[in-house]
């Protein structure tokens, strides 16, 4: 059925030795940029990403400003370089629907009602891409946006779970993506729990979902305490700086 | 931008009576609207389906093509399905490229098909590595009253079940009909004040903030879902709407597809 | 000099058996979609078209509104599946052209000076096409228009005249089309015998295309009648609705 | 949209001249402006024309490169005709992709060609179903005075009847010249307060509501006719306009086409 | 290294006869379009371009004017027919850039300020290309602005010196140009010696480009001269119709 | 449209610091901002580098894979060099197509690269006239701080450098380094007020009039330059833009791509 198989557990370890319910590392970096309000890298194992906040600010064309709030506006991209074979650049209809759930994932904690007819504007741009994009890319803006000071009721965490070999496992990395049997893309608020993206490709048992969503819940809470910790560092830092 | 208080009013009106335990059309809240499917109507097409959900209406087409396969999957037929929310069925529609709102629910639909490898793709290869069977379904949205991606995954599984294989037009051999495995049905519900309802209608949809749809296979496993819209689901929730998803792709399927 | 030659008329009949001022089979239905303020589905033979119309309504952007009447869009689409070998979404050149001569064709019947400033939209949507969808759009858009309450001196009526084995014929089929001499879409105000679109492909003399005018005048007013039933009928099932 | 006024005014004084018998710039309701047609101005072109109708200026160029023939016409070349309406050509003509207004012309000054079978097609032919001539016919409007169909059309005919064929430029043998066995001439009248006038200025194109192309051939047939315009035509209008525009094109043809 | 060697230079002279400090033969015409405000003819050898000049008129959309002054917009573009193999018609990125740097050419002279809000829309086609067009279409565009009455400090001239054979000569055509070692495209203001466009392709040593750019300076005093000539035929006509 | 004074001032205070010597980060007229290069930055590139000037940061990426060959050129590889300027990177950046400034950029790039015949493109020949090496050189601004095309030239011929061929990825043989000969680097200069700065930061970009870039390689030569900006330059001026250009190239060669 599949391209090829491809033995993806050997001896209860996955291909890159983790176990089934083990992230990959994480790095993040606050303000790496200038001219960006807010900013934010990501690094999820080889994914690389950043993501830039910019505003509120004014909207343009006028005609699609929101009388009552501000209209988020959200763009994945990924650098040509940032896959195996050269990407064109461009929106493809891929980039258009993951800036879209992406956009959804992040809207219920940004308090809009503060900045009447403004925009803000998120972007994120991979870098280099090993499955897990979109997930990346939701941690790092969730991240840039509350650098940015952009009011906003909690952070978001993203996680994927995926199945390969018939196992539910976190995280899956570029070569589990394209041989395993499912992907499951998942952001929440960790702290309560509430699914703000969810999307699934593969098949999954009923059962297999609803593992998979815990196993999900639980590895955003991870991320979302390294998403605190990396705020904290960078607002003691510039503290720090004031202090100087 | 000129409506807003109308649509606020339709909101809170749609909000009140979920309270109340009603629906706008006065549906149970895990009960569909009527339902028609018709198969066969573009006879250009080499499978298609009129879908009706209530006042919803979709056509789907599926065409047939050689082409060139995918350089990692040489002996695999492509599977390309396209959505167009032509102006005609909403005035919120323009004309134009397709939109976010189009390429999601192609996108749904097409990864609904795709995950429960509902096409045997390995039997639509011609000849290894240059010509395979292109399969192209395309979803022309012809009225918006609401759950588009249910009507569409519809049409499309209904139009791939009937779909035959234009072998004679092409000078080629071999079957007839195109072979398929499994009937993925899509069942959207919304989350308005903590209640879940199946089947939004266009009303209930603008009410409503949360909106997931579950893909679900002949047995019983899923192969697709999609969460949209600006609000967050508890896990509860989303567990119900798992379980209307699996049952209702029951009930649509024993009623539409089992030929 | 064609690419093959085919035998398009035996013993006085055509290929599907019709003589030569004979029309294709009609079928119109008036309000057939919910969203749109007027609506007709159209079938001519395998033709299948529906219209819809919206409007009159805001013009954007707003330096296209014309302060003295309003201004009439015209969008003919092929659904990618109503042809032999699909059809790219999106329009193309020939029906870009085939939009603006469709939209001339109802332009002088329409009172555009009732509603200034605004745009009244016609869509049409060919969803199957056996040759013809155009005078079977215009057909269908000038009810639509009609079921919209869109004040109208009259209704434009549409059929095309053409020429096979040397003899001109009514309403081209597609095959006729294909391997035929020439194609000639008319589209006229029944009544007054006013020509509101005229066009031609092929060769014609000069008697011969005097002769396919009249044909087509004919043809079209058998149209009207339809057209003309086809909204009574709607007329007096929405008065009954009423009345229950 | 500010100079509506302005607009109104100059059709009204078209307008009451017409109806008084006389033309904004004296000529008679049935000739034409002065024409001049000047070939093979372009080297870089197999073939081209600079044709001026009074101060409407256009140039059309023919290119000819070997390309893939249609799968329908496996032995024949190909036509493309294009249409630039650059916006040096008037202040209504804006950058960017062919409006409707480009893709009409093009169109219409294509179909009078094919119509006619003027150029032969089948004699197009270098490698069958694999490599057959492509003829590019470019119009490129540089000033717009009106009636740029049949300045366009002219400059096309005039353009494929001087074009060389480039066969030592691809290495090919064949005929020096493009096979050409029609003249087919565009003539465009409009109707003015139930006059009919020739070759219309951009004056009375603007003042008028229709406007008929009409094509004929050398032996007087039509092969391609397009009413444009927001208003209607009678059926005696339209025999007017037929044999102004046989009688016209025969003119034209003996004076600018035949060498 | 290259394609093909190509001896460029014979016996001191260049294949077209030319010296190595020879321009080739230069025609202007002022005043050849109707419609536009100021338009000009420029031929240059086997290149032949024209340049239209609208303005100063209202700028679209109202949100690209300048307060302060007129906005210049430049368009080069190519007919389809105008290169050896046809040109896809529509702008691509050589002639978008070309565009910038041609506008960029002009820029220094136009006195902008005395039209606040307003476009001055340039617009250059290329009817046959010969190595040389940007700079024949910044000839006739100069010369366009000033017959469109465009207030200006002065004319600006502009011509290319290129390496052929180790030597630097002056106004490369497109044989010398494919092969060529280099090509300098300059526009200035001859009269002041100020460089308004400067760029290079291929390889220079420092001396060769100091010598390039004394060659190119004298050659656009030679260019000035015929541009005004032109300019007071053309105005020395328009007073005799004047008067008569 | 509405920060023009804001912009006006800081056009003002950059000019008077100039004219009274002085540069707003307080460098010397010919002195860089510190610059940073890190390469093999993105492994899935078969060459990348990171660079920084300032605040400036430009990621480059170099792909290499088998494509067709130009007709003029049948045993060449091709060079194709592409920028994006990301909204990410400015708050005058736009989404969509490539616009003027993108062109610009990656085409100064292109041409620097080009002219000095930097990549052995001859040896790039996998099969003649039919296969090829494409080295797409794609620039990618993330923080725009003034001076991107000497970040971008810098970034492009560190990617380069280091670019390894993925002859294995497509079960091809050859060497294992892209075969490049020389090491251009381009050096920007402005103009404020008769004065001449390197390597330019935003704010002396904005109050310049004139800009040129110098591209000159590892023998002195030079292998591109562009003018841009709506001023002019004298001769004295540009010859000293030149002589700061070779110079500054000479430095940063020795720093950045000597290894």
């Amino acid at each position: 059925m599949m391209k090829e198989e491809i033995q993806l557990i050997k001896e209860g370890k996955r291909l890159d030795g983790r176990g089934f319910e083990e992230l990959r590392p994480i790095k993040i970096e606050v303000g790496v940029l200038k001219r960006a309000d807010g900013s934010c890298y990501f690094e999820l194992g080889n994914n690389k990403v950043i993501a830039a906040v910019y505003g509120p600010r004014e909207m343009h064309p006028r005609h699609f400003q929101d009388a009552k709030m501000a209209v988020i506006k959200y763009r994945y991209n990924m650098a040509p370089f940032s896959v195996d074979d050269r990407k064109r650049p461009g929106p493809d209809r891929r980039s258009v629907e993951i800036s879209k759930v992406s956009r959804e994932a992040l809207d219920p904690v940004i308090l809009k009602e503060y900045y009447p007819k403004t925009a803000i504007d998120v972007y994120v741009e991979v870098l280099q891409s090993d499955a897990g994009t979109r997930t990346a890319g939701i941690n790092a803006a969730s991240v840039a946006l509350a650098a940015a000071g952009i009011p906003m009721k909690d952070l978001v965490s993203s996680v994927a779970v995926g199945k390969i070999d018939g196992e539910v496992v976190l995280d899956l990395n570029a070569v589990e993506d394209n041989y395993g049997e499912g992907d499951m893309p998942v952001a929440m608020v960790a702290r309560t729990n509430t699914i703000t993206m969810l999307q699934m490709d593969g098949r999954f048992s009923q059962e297999e979902f609803e593992r998979g969503l815990k196993l999900a819940a639980s590895a955003c809470r991870t991320i979302y305490e390294l998403q605190r910790t990396a705020l904290l560092e960078r607002y003691s830092e510039s503290m720090g700086e004031g202090e100087a | 931008m000129g409506f807003e208080i109308m649509e606020d009013i339709r909101k809170d009106y749609v909000y009140d009576l979920i309270e109340s335990g009603k629906r706008v059309d006065g549906r149970g809240f895990r009960e569909y609207r009527e339902i028609s499917v018709e198969r066969d109507v573009i006879t250009r097409a080499e499978g298609s389906a009129l879908v009706k959900i209530g006042e919803t209406v979709i056509l789907v087409g599926v065409k047939l093509e050689p082409g060139e396969p995918f350089a990692d999957a040489p002996n695999e037929g492509v599977i390309m399905t396209n959505a167009e929310l032509v102006p005609m069925a909403s005035p919120d529609f323009e004309p134009g490229p397709p939109d976010e709102n189009s390429v999601e629910l192609a996108r749904v639909v097409d990864r609904g098909i795709r995950g429960s490898k509902t096409i045997e793709l390995e039997k639509l290869c011609i000849e290894g590595g240059e010509k395979v069977w292109m399969v192209f379904i395309d979803i022309h949205v012809l009225d918006n009253d609401g759950n588009l991606v249910d009507a569409a995954a519809l049409g499309a599984i209904a139009s791939l079940l009937n779909a035959h294989m234009p072998t004679e037009k092409y000078g080629l051999s071999g079957d007839d009909t195109l072979p398929i495995r499994d009937t993925p049905v899509a069942v959207t519900t919304v989350e308005i004040g903590g209640n879940i309802l199946a089947d939004p209608n266009l009303y209930e949809e603008t009410a409503a903030t949360s909106k997931l749809t579950v893909i679900s296979n002949a047995d019983g496993t899923l192969s697709g879902m999609q969460k949209s819209g600006s609000g967050g689901l508890k896990e509860e929730e989303i567990a119900e709407m798992v379980e209307i998803g699996i049952e209702k792709a029951g009930e649509i399927r024993r009623k539409y597809l089992v030929t």
